[in-house]
């Protein structure tokens, strides 16, 4: 008996209602965050939209939006909780589809068609029908893929640690409607289905025999329609809730991959893109993990999570104050936001527009110098390294002048971490002049913040800017000097600025691979020693324990010495440490050889500072 | 086995300083003749409220001075006030009112010293404004009914209180530091903002001279912790206005600015001078001329008063002296003058 | 010691920008410079003269009469013309200076004119105006040789007031601060 | 009040601080966000160490105290106080926020407190509450 | 024996005196000085002598830095000829600036006997004078203090409040120079003298002590001769006033002319300039000085003694304390003959 195909069900409407506003709402938002472009990030967009850079967005979609490669990265059962539930999902929707047009024959027909699929078309009614078990297979085999996410996600609610997880994100009201919509989508339509197969002795492997087990007790007819309600029903829920909740990173991440991946950047020209940014965190967690404020200030909230929805929700407190800007959870983002610029624009919404100028004038004199060197303002406060670095200028013979020695220049960071952008600029403009006036060719800092700052934001033209610990590498490379090689085993403590900041890893080891017999570094993710000028809320205490924490980490394989390469790291840690905690500049100036850096620098460098107190 | 017993030691004075002496001689085998004006000892501990930096009460070291506590070898002789001690054949005889009222080996005078007398510093208006008390007053005051401090019914609004009145102050030929009045200035301000702590304290100092063990972090407790304010200069002019509220005049320094301040209570904390009754020697050289206090022969080390044999001194006497600091030098008087009575 | 009794009484402390404990502070730190750069200043011409601070200083010292100290040394090295307040002194010479050898008196009625002086109230103007009436009522012997209320100073006295000042280098005094002022004033 | 007649001279209140009239709003205010700041024993450690004080133009410790001390900071503590001046300050910002403009926020004086008092937080709570109270904002 | 500044007592002579005029009070108070040795030597038979050849001691020249010490002292030492050559021991000065000034020169001579040599060699090579330092040396307001209750037995008049029957408040204002420069050469040291409270609670009066008490009036020398610096000068004044105003005094008292003067002009400068009236019941507050409170208790005519010369009117005072007068020889001159009257100032509603 042919049946003259023209599937609809009152039920379907809900669903249709949630789908379509979710597609008007994007729709709209998609519209808006490229309006909010700036007009260069616009012409980005336009002049990369038809080139390679479109396929490769679209590959890296599926490896993060669906398969969460990242995220298998971090933790194999928490990727494969995101997979499942997102990669799944995606194929049940394609394959629904596929079937739903090979047994329909049409290529164009309402969407929920195929998401209800299996109501319209429960049994083998079709010619080719031999393909349904097929089909029907597959479908129960994602399905089943899906439930098994579900229950991951629902452990990592309560034992978030069996995920890998430390701790688990907060919930706001509207995420647990939808959370809650989300966990029910799929019980609901296993429900649904298997009854309708039970009731067509129908589906494969999971529907067919729990279809077939329920019809064995009770008479599923008469439940087959209120289930398709109720599946109809929750996925509305979950359509309604979603542009408010977590859950819009859905189609917000995949937007934000195509224009990242044309180039585009967090910036206060494109407030656009900083929305959708936003938009697009799944506020998975992650980061909360990689703090190290989670430990010493639990259930404070201040981790990137938290301040992308206090931003979403415009919900300013003075808490994010506390965040040390260390990068790591920038780092470890699957989503790949640039948290710090964000969190820097969310501060300068209390910019009070610093005319901060760089005072005093130079220490320039003479002649051209090849060399400048910056010491930064915080170096002044550890006068042995500037030392140091004159040992090694002097010893390296070349010819090197100091540009900060009145102590008086600041590069303007520390306003831009703060939010002062404009007084970070002036003072930019102001120091980029007066170097470019040097003449130098080469421009040496021993201050990771200064060097971030100038190879960041400074436009210095034939002009090459490198942290002193490059520098050093590099004049051991040529041999333009020499050092002797002690017996000491060395941890070396990466300044956040420095590795994760600015990437420069390999020098400073490098150098230190001459200079110690053993290199003891434990091998992690760089920790921030908690003296950050990224957090001015912290209290000492927090920054203390901060401290501390990394501390322990760091001298793990007892490390007979802490080297580090940033004067604020020094300091911080210089507080706590029980062994001398030395920079690298210090470390190579006191084994040069030809030269022997003066007695009490040496005694300084050997005794931790802790004792040197107690005994002075 | 030398026999001590036959050895006399006289000790004037039972506060804190002559306590320590009575009892380490007494516990060097001694015998003791204890002397005091009034006839209950303790001395000033009697009027404490509490002490400094620990603030505890004075109770727990007056407990020491119980009858039942003392050892054998003491005689009680209190409520006499020896007032003239003098020196026949290496022997101190001991006189009130010109009447010999005893003799010994050796005399350790411990009479203390008495708090400044603060009508001399006329422009602070103590003694004619009903609201100008002194922080022997407020002591006091603290001690039998702080609700005394209220004025017509309602906590007090605020309180000041002056640093260095009658101690480095010229006018007054007073040139030496009291150095108990600051930490006794922030102790005061603590206990009266925890009384009243909708009162606002402001502390007028000079220089904050804490010393002791456990000084600063109380200063840094009232500064943070109870928000005491502290302002760097002296009251110079304190008068009362309609409200008999007391309206000073100083110069907040840091800002080089003079300025004005009504408060409720002005508080000035009043520093130590020799004790009125302090005991008159054979001649002049055991009393410094300059502040009043006795003259040691060898004040790095000794406690042997200058220029009459036999006589040592111990405790706030010789100049201005913490509890523990008397305490202390009541002992080494004590020892002193066990050795010299040992070595004739 | 710093602890500023001396600013808190102080009047002009209360009106002007100024503060006399930091003038001792700058006094006793001896460096020249700030000196000089004090005496040339208006700082100096401050300070009223009123000495309240003289009984309260704990360490015995007198702001007031270190000012004026420093305001002999400000004339007598002609740094005083080098600030406005300092020039002043030649107004006060001309008036007060010139009454004192000219009648004997530092002040005369004769010679405070209500006009120049409309602070005095009218009933100055009107005592002004009938002098001779006003004060006559009171003493007969107003402007007339021997004894009594504002008489005329004989010239013997004058001369020998004269003579004092002569002898005692005021006059000197007062030709430096007119030559000075009158250069500086161009 | 009737016709002012000029005698040629001014009549001031002069520069005497009145403790019994101070604006405490923003100094209690402050005061709950960075209690610390009151432990200050005024020793000038922040300002030795201070690039943008290094040519007089800005003193934070004083600067600081004068708004702990709810002294309505109407004179430049930026100038050497033997010369203070009165300052107009434009758009009704008061003082801190002026010469706060100077602060590089480098946190070297935090580096060097001996009393450990959070001072580039401090700074920077200043910046935005004086901003605050002079644009009328009620504070959070 | 701890001795307290507010009892002490200094050493003031009994009679044969030697008078020293003030520039200042012979300008604005012209009957007062007449009145005190009247005074002296009517109501109390005290002898009085004032010699024609004294001279102004160059005070305000001298705290205006126009005139060196070294001449003030030879100015002084010359007072101290006179007194010398008319066989005198005990001086009365009657300013108050004069008497700061006298004391300071003799402390300073009994400090540095040698400058004492120099000035005397001054003084003789300029006039061929020689003196001696005076034995004992007060101001005039000593005098009435030391015979205050001698007056106070021979008053007609006293500081009541007649229609009250309440003592009169009265507000005293001590010269700075009485003391705060040599408080042993004041009555009751310099925080709190007796001089003025004395003569006050004596005559039957009630002293009034306001926060501004020991502030100075204002004249601050320097500070009032060059117009430009007046606002200095008045604005003390103001404070003072100010300060008193709530306890609503019915007169102030002053023993030097300067504060005097002051206290009375600057209460029509400020009435004039800003609006603002002190007093009880916005009537300006009277201000006498020394004598011419004791003139008033004694009985003596207010015209005779001088009280039409000040700015803030007194006929309220002398109605509250039942003197009588006749209003119409306020203006006359010694023969009664009307003479001119002063402008009425505009009456400021406030």
């Amino acid at each position: 008996m042919q049946k003259v195909f023209h599937p609809f069900d009152p039920f379907v409407l809900l669903f249709t209602v949630g789908f379509s506003f979710v597609g008007i709402f994007f729709l709209y938002k998609v519209i808006r965050w490229i309006e909010r472009l700036s007009q260069g990030d616009r012409e980005l967009l336009t002049n990369n939209l038809f080139t390679a850079k479109t396929w490769k967005a679209l590959g890296e979609v599926i490896r993060e939006s669906l398969l969460h490669k990242k995220i298998f990265g971090i933790n194999r059962r928490l990727g494969y909780m995101h997979m499942s539930l997102a990669f799944g999902w995606f194929m049940l929707i394609l394959i629904g589809n596929v079937e739903s047009t090979y047994y329909s024959g049409r290529l164009f027909k309402p969407i929920y068609v195929s998401v209800f699929w299996r109501f319209f078309e429960p049994g083998p009614t079709f010619p080719r029908a031999a393909y349904q078990p097929g089909f029907a297979f597959w479908m129960d085999f994602f399905l089943l893929m899906v439930l098994s996410g579900l229950a991951l996600a629902i452990v990592k609610r309560f034992r978030s640690i069996w995920l890998g997880l430390k701790k688990t994100t907060r919930q706001r009201p509207a995420d647990r409607w939808a959370l809650t919509a989300l966990w029910l989508v799929f019980p609901v339509r296993l429900l649904a289905e298997s009854v309708t197969c039970g009731a067509n002795g129908t589906g494969s492997f999971l529907t067919g025999s729990l279809g077939h087990l329920l019809s064995s007790f009770l008479n599923l007819e008469p439940l087959v329609l209120p289930l398709w309600w109720s599946y109809s029903c929750v996925l509305m829920i979950f359509f309604l809730c979603l542009p408010f909740t977590r859950y819009a990173h859905i189609p917000s991440e995949a937007v934000l991959i195509f224009l990242r991946r044309y180039g585009i950047r967090v910036s206060t020209e494109s407030p656009g893109y900083t929305d959708l940014s936003i938009h697009a965190c799944s506020s998975c967690g992650v980061c909360i993990d990689s703090c190290q404020l989670s430990d010493v200030l639990p259930g404070r909230p201040i981790q990137s999570n938290y301040l992308i929805k206090s931003v979403r929700h415009h919900e300013y407190s003075d808490v994010q104050w506390d965040c040390l800007q260390c990068g790591r959870c920038e780092k470890a983002c699957p989503v790949g936001l640039e948290l710090m610029p964000i969190r820097q624009l969310s501060r300068s919404d209390m910019a009070i527009g610093s005319k901060s100028t760089v005072l005093g004038h130079p220490g320039l004199h003479g002649q051209i110098p090849r060399v400048l060197y910056f010491a930064g303002c915080m170096t002044h406060l550890a006068p042995s390294v500037i030392r140091s670095m004159e040992i090694i200028f002097n010893q390296a013979g070349s010819t090197w002048q100091f540009y900060d020695s009145d102590g008086r220049a600041c590069c303007g960071r520390p306003l831009k971490l703060a939010g002062q952008t404009e007084g970070a600029n002036r003072v930019k403009e102001q120091l980029q002049a007066e170097f470019l006036a040097s003449g130098a060719e080469l421009l040496v800092t021993s201050c990771p913040i200064c060097y971030r700052m100038f190879t960041e934001d400074y436009v210095l033209p034939g002009m090459q800017v490198v942290h002193h610990t490059q520098y050093i590498n590099e004049l051991l490379e040529w041999e333009r000097i020499q050092v002797i090689r002690n017996n000491l085993a060395a941890a070396y403590h990466e300044p956040c600025e420095l590795g994760r900041g600015s990437g420069i890893t390999n020098e400073p080891r490098q150098v230190l691979s001459r200079v110690y017999k053993n290199d003891v570094t434990p091998e992690i993710e760089g920790l921030c020693c908690g003296g950050s000028l990224g957090a001015p809320g912290l209290n000492l205490a927090a920054r203390r324990a901060v401290a501390r924490g990394a501390y322990d980490e760091l001298t793990l394989r007892k490390p007979d010495v802490l080297v580090t390469a940033c004067p604020l790291c020094k300091k911080t840690f210089s507080r706590i440490s029980e062994m001398p905690v030395l920079d690298v500049a210090e470390a190579v100036a006191t084994s040069l050889t030809g030269v022997s850096a003066p007695h009490e620098m040496m005694s300084l460098i050997k005794t931790p500072l802790k004792q040197s107190i107690v005994a002075g | 086995m030398l026999d001590t017993e036959k050895y006399r030691i006289a000790v004037i004075g039972a506060g804190p300083a002559g306590r320590a002496a009575a009892l380490s001689a007494a516990t060097l085998g001694v015998s003791v003749d204890w002397y005091d004006k009034q006839d209950r000892a303790g001395g000033k501990l009697n009027e404490y409220h509490q002490l400094f930096p620990h603030r505890v009460k004075p109770e727990t070291l007056l407990s020491g001075f119980r009858e039942s506590e003392l050892p054998a070898g003491i005689k009680k002789h209190f409520g006499i006030a020896v007032n003239r001690i003098e020196t026949e054949q290496a022997q101190v005889i001991l006189l009130s009112d010109n009447k010999v009222v005893g003799g010994a080996d050796a005399v350790i005078v411990a009479t203390g010293f008495d708090f400044f007398d603060a009508r001399l510093k006329e422009e602070f208006g103590y003694g004619m404004y009903k609201q100008v008390i002194t922080s022997a007053d407020l002591e006091q005051i603290l001690k039998t009914n702080p609700s005394a401090l209220k004025k017509n019914g309602a906590d007090p609004a605020s309180i000041a209180f002056v640093h260095c009145v009658g101690s480095r102050d010229q006018q007054i030929g007073i040139g030496y530091c009291s150095r108990l009045c600051c930490i006794t200035g922030i102790k005061q301000a603590i206990e009266v903002k925890e009384l009243y702590p909708s009162a606002s304290v402001v502390n007028f100092y000079i220089d904050i001279r804490a010393f002791g063990t456990g000084y600063e972090e109380l200063y840094r407790e009232a500064q943070e912790k109870y928000r005491i304010r502290f302002i760097r200069g002296r009251v110079s002019e304190a008068s009362e206005n309609q409200q008999y509220n007391i309206v000073l005049k100083a110069e907040d320094t840091l800002m080089a600015r003079p300025l004005k301040l009504t408060v409720d209570w002005l508080v000035l904390l009043v520093g130590m001078v020799p004790s009125c009754t302090q005991v008159e020697l054979d001649n002049k050289k055991g009393v410094d001329g300059e502040t009043g206090f006795y003259d040691l022969a060898d004040p790095l080390t000794g406690s042997r008063i200058s220029g009459q044999e036999g006589v040592f001194s111990a405790g706030a006497c010789n100049g201005p002296m913490s509890i523990p600091e008397a305490i202390a030098s009541g002992r080494s008087a004590a020892m002193e003058a066990f050795n010299y009575i040992h070595s004739r | 010691m710093n602890c500023g009794v001396c600013t808190a009484i102080c009047p002009a402390a209360g009106y002007y920008d100024y503060d006399p404990r930091v003038i001792m502070n700058l006094v006793n730190d001896g460096d020249e410079e700030s000196l000089v750069e004090m005496l040339s200043s208006d700082l100096i011409w401050f300070c009223g003269q009123c000495m309240s601070c003289k009984p309260r200083c704990p360490r015995g010292n007198v702001p007031g009469a270190l000012i004026q100290i420093l305001r002999s040394v400000s004339i007598n090295t002609g740094l005083f013309a080098r600030s406005h307040l300092g020039r002043q002194q030649l107004a006060i010479k001309r008036a007060i200076g010139h009454n004192i050898l000219e009648t004997g008196y530092c002040i005369h009625p004769t010679r405070v004119d209500p006009k120049l002086h409309p602070e005095q109230g009218p009933v100055w103007a009107w005592m002004s105006d009938y002098a001779d009436q006003v004060y006559g009522r009171f003493d007969s012997g107003y402007d007339k040789s021997g004894p009594g209320l504002l008489r005329k100073i004989s010239p013997k006295a004058l001369d020998e007031l004269d003579r004092i000042f002569e002898v005692t280098g005021c006059k000197k005094l007062w030709e430096k601060i007119e030559n000075k002022v009158v250069k500086e004033e161009g | 009040m009737g016709l002012k007649k000029n005698f040629g001279f001014d009549i001031h209140s002069g520069r005497q601080i009145d403790l019994d009239r101070v604006d405490k709003a923003l100094a209690d205010e402050l005061s709950e966000l960075v209690g610390a700041w009151s432990a200050c024993i005024n020793c000038g450690s922040c300002v030795a160490t201070c690039p943008a004080a290094q040519n007089g133009m800005y003193n934070f410790r004083m600067l600081h105290y004068q708004i702990r001390m709810r002294v309505e900071t109407d004179y430049d503590p930026s100038l050497p106080y033997i010369m203070q001046r009165r300052v107009e300050t434009d758009n009704n910002l008061s003082l801190p926020y002026i010469s706060l403009e100077h602060c590089l926020l480098c946190g070297k004086c935090q580096l060097v407190c001996p009393r450990g008092i959070p001072t580039r937080y401090l700074a920077i709570q200043i910046m935005q509450k004086t901003r605050q109270h002079a644009e009328g904002i009620p504070s959070v | 024996m701890t001795k307290y500044w507010k009892e002490y007592q200094k050493e003031i002579a009994g009679d044969n005196y030697f008078y020293v005029r003030s520039c200042i009070r012979q300008n604005f108070f012209p009957g007062a000085e007449n009145l005190f040795l009247n005074i002296l030597r009517k109501d109390l038979g005290k002898k009085v002598f004032e010699d024609a050849d004294h001279t102004t001691c160059t005070g305000i020249g001298y705290h205006t830095d126009i005139v060196p010490l070294e001449t003030t002292m030879t100015v002084v030492a010359r007072q101290f000829a006179l007194m010398k050559e008319k066989g005198f021991q005990n001086i009365i000065v009657s300013c108050v600036t004069s008497f700061g000034l006298y004391s300071e020169i003799l402390d300073l001579w009994k400090h540095q006997p040698e400058l004492k040599k120099k000035i005397a060699g001054y003084l003789m090579d300029a006039t061929g004078r020689t003196f001696d330092e005076p034995a004992n040396m007060v101001h005039a307001s000593d005098i009435l203090y030391k015979y205050r209750h001698e007056i106070a037995a021979i008053a007609k008049h006293r500081l009541v409040n007649q229609r009250t029957g309440q003592p009169l408040r009265i507000v005293d204002h001590i010269g700075c120079h009485y003391a705060k420069t040599f408080p042993e050469r004041g009555v009751g040291g310099s925080e709190f003298p007796q001089v003025l409270s004395g003569l006050i609670t004596a005559w039957g009066g009630s002293t009034v002590d306001y926060p501004e008490r020991r502030h100075c009036c204002g004249f601050g020398f320097r500070n009032y001769l060059v117009q430009e610096n007046r606002g200095y000068s008045i604005s003390q004044s103001k404070i003072k006033l100010e300060s008193m105003q709530p306890y609503e005094p019915d007169l102030i008292v002053a023993n030097c002319p300067g504060c005097a003067m002051f206290l009375d002009r600057w209460q029509y400068t400020l009435e004039e300039s800003e609006g603002s009236v002190y007093g009880p019941s916005g009537l300006k507050i009277p201000v006498v000085t020394h004598e011419e409170l004791a003139g008033l208790v004694l009985g003596y005519d207010p015209w005779e003694i001088g009280l039409q010369t000040h700015q803030v009117p007194v006929e309220g005072l002398l109605d509250k304390i039942g003197i009588t007068y006749d209003a119409g020889r306020k203006y006359a001159d010694r023969n009664g003959n009307l003479i001119g009257e002063p402008e009425l100032i505009n009456q400021h509603v406030c």
